[in-house]
């Protein structure tokens, strides 16, 4: 019997975890400057994220997810797109917003629970961060179905997790951007954890990119820890996006080293010995062990690379805690473009009781 | 000026602003070459293309959430969910994303997209065709959500909503699709969407409704007259923020309130009405305001529909037991 | 490059669209006399289609849905599940239905906008019609989970349509399927419509078998036009899933050549010409065909056959023209098992108010 | 008998009833070996192991779906689903099927199952974590809504949930998990879900509320009683079907009503028990039923929530209206 159709998923990989070349390099990679600068982006976004604990720690934050481990997919993807290209994402994609403009200060705002910090003053087209996992799947076809319809040579980028790719919303975005031939590229980062619900126990597929078949989409798997690889796959599929040769999905293999977010507690649902496996392909030291190599890359440039790194950090811990509290009327601002009227009762309600309403509630 | 049924002022209205706005694009299963279901968007693809008309896939979820992505870019989006209960599917997404675009970006983005659904029982359709749930969506924050009544006020306030910068959702009655016809002048004049409309003035009593229930109003009030009442009747039109204030004005002058809709009794729009009406309006209510509404189970199969769905009988007895309570 | 992961999608036939073998026969189609039992299934289904829209024109039934063109699949599903398999149906499988003892009655009281219709005495465990389209693959996921957990060798068919399959619900119910390795068979009756929406409109897949590659479950096509092998291929997934060897799904390859429902004009949006050529294919024909060369079937038997199916449709419709209207009290009967005493007020209002419903709303 | 959390006093319930009852299965995102993002769900896994605590993928509307198809085969299964905030995915299941299975068979079918769900506002939680849906699920016809708010409630009233044979949405005050702890006796014991729980006796005033706010609701009695006010605390408990005659009876005696949610105030739950309190207590009532809810606006993130909650102030102040009005 002869198939009536047939599949193939395939890996890329340049760069092994100890740094060793597994392939020629794309272009973009032989000019070394570009890596070092990508390896800069890498290391600030370390900084940025252990910042972000230590506030949370300290009582200066609320919750927050960390994205350690996860950088080189994010540096990749974050250099892989333009300022008008429209991204769409989880919590967990810090260091693209960072590449794409966002400020450091914008993002502790976010993670304070305070509502500016969605306000970018860098990619104003940017979609707000997606709490609700995989409904911004049919939001990004929605972008890209507005970028093809105005004939724009942009793309659209959806960032999702495994833990996503269970979700109707996902297929139905995967199902619109395959029917309409949309420039829309998901970014799927496989971090092999959904809180504690492993790779395994979210689904059979042999792999996440086989997903797309389901929508005839191309895809394809990437080492998520190699930045080369992700930024090579991601400028591919995003230029032919552009060019109106429609949508794809990468799925980035990689792994969550921290915890879930701040209030969870991994150890009580995964190994330590995993996790201390997982570090041994983690993203950055594969890249400095190159650039060593190469004599590109020593001891004196990575200090003054973390001292960089500490100070612009610094820097916007002082601008986010200098940043006074909204006031509670805030609460009916841009709800809609004008309060309506039936709505001014409650708003001259909550002036009346704002201070009233300032006690905590939970104690 | 034509005379034209609801269902034919929708789409003379769809028609009118996606000439006027190249913006506007719609959205939806068999809205292209069919017409839509009910023919709302009947030779729409044939004048505007299938790129402003799109035939979408069949799931609700990626309509609503599409729509949200395309009203972020700046289109606006007119969507047809098939039938309202199918629309439960795109709670979610209304709710969590379209309500919330505004608010949660500082107003760095905006999300002006229109959910048109048609609501109410009464046409013997099969299950889930019927349902009414108006209620939920007038729950959440950041939308609005509009019911016209009459041919004429499905026009304007369908133009109305297409034009407003926020998201609307736009329920239907297709009792009245094609129950009646009347004058409509194709002008592109929209109608407000902070106000109800009084469609008839009356001393006695003050019965608020909308939707297909306008029309089972209207009757009971001709029943009233007949009686030697004079009632007075409020179509809501927009749920979501409403004008409680035309409401409490008619109260005020009749003194008794009766609520009228086809939706389940518990937690129903009526109820919210009925609430801030005796809350509001307690010293010039001379009886409690009474709801009439539809039962808190599922509304039957064609066979039964008919018993489920407020008859003038009911409102009349429900205007009744207002008016002569003591 | 070596890929990671390779899929193929096989499609499976035997008897032609002249009735003409293309492959030698399974064990069971050996046996004429199963063969004539089956065609003879497939005529009763169509004599009940017809006259089930005959009543529909004539106003003594509600919007009905037609199976004309289906009748393949639906005998070669219906003759391939036991009676203590699970069904989980769309509006379209009347034929599945017969087959499985809900009775014309039954069929008739329903289509008609009557619960009743829904409380089938012969297949006490088959779920309800599920007019939302897609939610019953969750229904379906749960269903095969609990006789998985009480280790029963039952099996679950889930049908739904080409369109369905671009609903969320179908995803994660086929997601469910794999992860837990369930006794669930997916039946996609792809008729090529939705409605007016074109296969080739609802996805860019090239089939809709593979969407379960997606769910990493096994996925094949079959031409739904040949009893034969619609009844082979889901009897093997069917006793497969028994076995506790997991999921599948099969894409049966179709064409509705009714409209939609009564309700409904298809040649607003698709030519006759298409459909003329549809019905080349048809699947009853081809039976005939094949048991008239074999000598197993004339024009006697034929007739015979026509005038048996027209009576017991002709009794069913007695039957159910017989049976007294529900009362409106019905309605607030088996909304829970016992009436809550906070209903009883609006029940009393009923009883009250039932005669003056009794008038017709939309005039 | 031991000082329980109300989580813990959710996790007796659980583990108490999978005992007595080998259908009751778990069913989730994380109430595996996570034991659940609350706890709620801790150490059953290792007690009843992972095929009756089942981990689920990612996907709310699976999950209530799932559990459909699983009640419907005769299990009773328990499903949680992880914040409200992503139970609106769930509405078209419970409401299109959950709560129609018996209904559309004739009684041929059933559906017993349990939705559980963290609500409510307050432990500066990310977006969405803060939702107050009740009204929503009390609007659907076939189903009960059951909100506890205390350990020994809580106890009970899953139990009570677990054994009614059809489906109930079983909110859960993520403000009072943790704060504080109450004697429950874990002896299988359930308390019934057709009647209110009056916390409090008084003769000014009847507070009526459910869930998280008759923690402050409480507090704002005690309020009162400073002020010379004696107020009656009733929490509803089960809001779908509830138990009117219980706040009717109250508001006989006390002639006032403040209905006090934390959920948007257009057509919430608050506004349901207003309606029917003014509609049917029209005679006793000395003053109109106030309502204190929370505002038709996004939950702020953490920085502002405390605003959004109606506090004791606001409870106090909406006492005073009703009971100094005249
Ligand atoms: C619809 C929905 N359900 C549940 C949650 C709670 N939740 C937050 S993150 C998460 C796991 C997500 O896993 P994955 O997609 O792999 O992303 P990751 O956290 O690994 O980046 C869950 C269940 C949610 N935010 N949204
Ligand atoms: C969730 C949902 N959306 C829309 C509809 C309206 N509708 C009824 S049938 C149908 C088309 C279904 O097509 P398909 O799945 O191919 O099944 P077929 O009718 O061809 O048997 C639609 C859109 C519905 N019943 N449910
Ligand atoms: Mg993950
Ligand atoms: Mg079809």
């Amino acid at each position: 019997m002869q198939p009536v159709a047939r599949f193939e998923i395939y890996y890329t990989q340049y760069l092994d975890e100890s740094g060793r070349v597994t392939q020629p390099f794309p272009e973009f990679a032989q000019d070394t400057a570009q890596l070092i600068d990508l390896y800069r982006w890498m290391g600030l976004m370390r900084t940025y994220d252990a910042k972000a604990i230590a506030l949370q720690r300290t009582g200066q934050l609320g919750t927050y997810a960390p994205i350690l481990g996860q950088e080189a997919i994010q540096a990749g993807v974050g250099s892989a797109m333009r300022s008008d290209d429209v991204f769409l994402m989880t919590y967990r994609e810090q260091g693209i917003q960072l590449m794409r403009g966002v400020t450091m200060k914008e993002l502790f705002l976010y993670w304070s629970g305070d509502e500016r910090g969605s306000d970018y003053s860098g990619p104003r087209g940017d979609f707000p961060i997606c709490i609700t996992i995989g409904a911004q799947a049919t939001h990004a076809a929605g972008a890209a179905y507005a970028i093809k319809l105005r004939r724009q040579k942009r793309a659209v980028v959806c960032a999702i997790g495994d833990g996503a790719t269970s979700k109707g919303d996902f297929y139905e975005g995967m199902n619109a951007a395959g029917t309409w031939k949309l420039p829309l590229v998901f970014l799927v980062t496989n971090n092999q954890w959904a809180i504690s619900v492993p790779r395994g126990a979210q689904t059979a597929a042999e792999t996440l990119a086989q997903k797309a078949i389901a929508a005839g989409i191309p895809c394809e798997q990437v080492d998520g820890n190699d930045l080369i690889a992700v930024r090579q796959v991601m400028d591919q599929a995003l230029t032919k996006a552009r060019n109106g040769e429609g949508p794809a999905l990468i799925e980035a293999l990689s792994y969550r080293l921290s915890d879930h977010t701040t209030a969870d507690d991994a150890s009580r649902y995964r190994s330590a010995d995993e996790v201390a496996d997982a570090w041994k392909r983690e993203p950055i030291s594969r890249v400095r062990n190159y650039l060593t190599g190469l004599g590109a890359w020593d001891k004196t440039r990575e200090e003054a690379l973390l001292k960089d790194c500490n100070e612009r950090v610094q820097t916007a811990v002082q601008e986010y805690t200098a940043t006074p509290l909204p006031k509670p009327a805030a609460m009916f601002e841009h709800l809609y473009e004008t309060l309506p009227s039936a709505l001014e009762p409650q708003r001259a309600e909550l002036d009346l009781n704002g201070d009233a309403g300032g006690a905590d509630h939970a104690g | 000026m034509a005379q034209i049924t609801l269902v034919e002022a929708i789409n003379r209205a769809l028609a009118t602003e996606m000439e006027r706005d190249s913006d506007v694009v719609i959205m939806g299963q068999d809205v292209g070459k069919d017409g839509g279901v009910f023919r709302a968007t009947v030779g729409l693809t044939d004048r505007f293309g299938p790129e402003r008309v799109m035939d979408t896939p069949l799931a609700e979820a990626m309509i609503a959430g599409m729509a949200i992505g395309m009203a972020v870019e700046g289109l606006k989006p007119v969507a047809e969910i098939q039938f309202s209960g199918f629309a439960y599917t795109t709670i979610d997404q209304i709710l969590n994303h379209a309500g919330r675009m505004r608010y949660r970006t500082r107003g760095r983005m905006s999300c002006p997209l229109v959910l048109r659904t048609p609501c109410g029982a009464g046409i013997h359709a099969p299950e889930h065709h019927s349902e009414s749930p108006e209620a939920m969506f007038a729950h959440m924050p950041g939308i609005r959500v509009v019911y016209p009544s009459s041919p004429r006020r499905a026009y304007g306030l369908l133009l109305a909503s297409i034009r407003d910068p926020d998201p609307v959702v736009f329920c239907e009655p297709t009792r009245l699709y094609r129950l009646f016809r009347e004058e409509v002048e194709d002008d592109a004049t929209a109608l407000p969407l902070d106000t109800c409309f009084t469609l008839r003035e009356g001393t006695d009593v003050t019965l608020v409704t909308w939707g297909g229930m306008v029309h089972e109003t209207l009757g009971a009030a001709d029943a009233l007259a007949e009686l030697g009442y004079a009632a007075e009747v409020i179509d809501v039109a927009t749920l979501k923020p409403y004008d409680l204030d035309t409401i409490l004005a008619s109260v005020g002058r009749t003194g008794r309130c009766v609520v009228v809709s086809e939706a389940p009794r518990t937690a129903g729009f009526a109820s919210e009405i009925a609430a801030s009406v005796s809350e509001q309006g307690l010293l010039s209510l001379m009886a409690p305001v009474q709801r009439v509404t539809g039962y808190d189970t599922v509304v039957p199969l064609a066979r039964l529909e008919k018993y489920y769905i407020p008859s003038v009988e009911r409102i009349v007895a429900g205007a009744r037991r207002a008016i002569e309570f003591s």
